[in-house]
């Protein structure tokens, strides 16, 4: 307990402390509160004969230019961050994803043959794609448009970009391993692999894109 | 029973004695009725007599068990160690007994005190300290922290070749079914046809009867032309179509009947 | 946004905001949260090349005196109420459940003597741990395990946590109450019992046991 504290209370209860205390007080009181308080609220936390529109007015003057403020909210006082700030109560978070086993596999579609119609995709895929697919690969800048295939309808083709090759260490498209490496490497063999998905997730994953 | 307590030294023992007799559930065990005992020397713990303090315990032990209370196993083997350290203590040490003196024992137990009531006291001061909560306050109203997240998807070209793999071998391991393709049954053109009867008025070639959906893609349009021609044989036979065509590989005409009624 | 933030704002990304600045930075990072950030925490939030000890040495001499004060816990930084006012904090106060006996005692032994295993704890109090002691210490964020003890068993060590010195206000376990005064009166050493095996001994005796 400070001096000035003890000084007052050893005083007896009717002390009034001075502004300079007053203002300690109100400073903590608020800083401690769960909600912004009225001056009629702070008054009945502090010792009797406080003058808490004078203690509010000195405070909020001390924390004028300072990283928080003294602000009215409603019928209220309360501390906040001083307006110029607020972007330092944001923060960036970078979260790393696996994609989606419908986006990988529609990527993989897409690198070994390419350019490949969307019709197409459906049709090694087995299921339709969902709109988001293609789009979230395009944003991720691994696949880009092709040209359209000369066939009625004129449809659009997709192809994979320079980024594609870059993030996955491929010099060319043709390093991609054929079907006869994959299964020399073992991939092929795997089958529908236990583990690599639940089944519950996968059903989910592959409704979710026919509905 | 009364003279038995006689034999303790001094009347603050004899009370701490008698309170233990009554309330030994209150005491954590021997160490701290050890340390309760030694307390009544008021010295420091460091100076206490162990020998006295083992005679109060002994003394205690021996009055519980005269007044029938049940002793934990711990006071009981506490009381053996005592009447062993004590026998220690009085005797001359015997150069050819194995073993720690008496002395060190001593000041092993006299050391386990004095640490158990530091201990006791350093909790006693940390619980008076401000506690954050009580005395001491946090901010009330913390601001939450707003996280932009940004999600970055990732993919190895193992995942890829996985996934590649995946695919090529589905076939694999699909359970075998019939493949059917493209079909248009009798049924869907009958039910086509007889709705169409009404509309129809002169002679029209099959092809215009088909579906549109079904007269584009040749697999559809020869499934459909099959599905209709053969529905067109029975509405003939029921007597609700004419049928004509005017050579081999020329186009079918048909046209409703007019005027006859349905014979089934 | 004031004029300062506004400058350095527009000067570029790379442009230092003054001392001053950083102090209303780190004031604002800081009256936000609860919980203590320590220094790392603090300089992910603020522009890069800020000097946080410096801003927080300058941030602490401000509130000297004030109602509320900035404290350290452990590596930590928070503010907090200033002590004497907490009398005007009552509607704050947490209710907390009642710790028994064994429970501070076992609370204090482990600040005092981490990290310590449960079989030294039993030492030192002369009686065995009633289950729920040390899941109620640890669930109150106060009491966490510590490594592993390299002797045979490999046993569990416990330590204090920050929210423990937190909580007591204490900036790091060498604040403890009279632990200086303890460690040189040897009450903090792990003396064994003479007579007993010695750790070695003991150490060979159950290794035997086990292979």
């Amino acid at each position: 307990m400070n001096e000035t504290a003890r000084g007052f209370f050893a005083d007896g209860a009717f002390a009034v402390p001075p502004l300079s205390e007053q203002e300690r007080m109100v400073e903590a009181v608020l800083f401690a509160s769960r909600a912004p308080l009225d001056a009629r609220e702070i008054a009945e936390r502090l010792p009797q004969g406080c003058d808490v529109p004078e203690a509010l007015a000195a405070l909020r003057r001390r924390y004028e230019g300072r990283g928080v403020a003294l602000v009215r909210v409603a019928e209220g006082w309360a501390f906040r961050t001083a307006a110029d700030l607020g972007f330092l109560m944001s923060r960036e978070v970078v979260e790393t994803r696996k994609l989606s086993r419908a986006a990988i596999e529609t990527l993989a579609i897409i690198a070994y043959h390419q350019p490949v119609t969307r019709a197409e995709i459906e049709e090694i895929r087995g299921v339709s794609i969902s709109a988001g697919t293609i789009d979230q690969l395009m944003e991720m800048g691994w696949v880009k448009l092709g040209r359209r295939r000369m066939t009625p309808g004129r449809p659009m083709t997709f192809v994979v970009t320079q980024g594609f090759l870059d993030h996955f260490g491929l010099e060319s498209d043709r390093d991609l391993p054929g079907v006869a490496e994959l299964r020399a490497a073992g991939l092929l063999d795997n089958r529908p692999a236990p583990g690599a998905a639940t089944p519950q997730a996968e059903a989910e994953e592959e409704a979710g894109e026919l509905f | 029973m009364p003279e038995d307590f006689a034999a303790i030294e001094t009347t603050e023992a004899r009370l701490a004695a008698e309170a233990l007799v009554v309330d030994v559930d209150g005491y954590e065990g021997p160490l701290d009725l050890l340390l309760t005992l030694a307390r009544g020397q008021k010295v420091d713990l460091r100076r206490i007599s162990i020998l006295k303090l083992a005679e109060q315990y002994l003394t205690f032990v021996e009055a519980a068990k005269r007044l029938r209370i049940e002793l934990a196993a711990d006071y009981l083997v506490m009381a053996a160690w005592l009447a062993f350290l004590k026998s220690r203590l009085l005797l001359p040490p015997d150069p050819a007994e194995e073993g720690p003196s008496g002395d060190e024992m001593a000041a092993h137990l006299a050391f386990q005190l004095e640490r158990l009531e530091a201990m006791r006291e350093a909790a006693a001061r940390l619980m008076a300290r401000d506690q954050l909560g009580r005395d001491v306050f946090a901010r009330g109203e913390p601001q939450a922290v707003t996280r932009a997240l940004s999600i970055v998807h990732t993919a190895s070209l193992v995942d890829l070749m996985r996934a590649y793999a995946r695919i090529k071998t589905k076939d694999d391991f699909t359970p075998l079914h019939l493949a059917r393709g493209p079909v248009y049954t009798m049924e869907l053109a009958l039910e086509r046809m007889r709705g169409m009867l009404g509309t129809a008025m002169d002679w029209t070639r099959l092809s215009a009867w088909l579906p549109e959906e079904w007269a584009v893609e040749p697999a559809k349009r020869r499934s459909a032309t099959a599905a209709s021609f053969a529905a067109a044989l029975e509405l003939v036979r029921a007597g609700r179509l004419e049928l004509r065509q005017d050579g081999a590989f020329q186009p079918i005409w048909l046209r409703p009947a007019a005027g006859r009624e349905e014979t089934g």
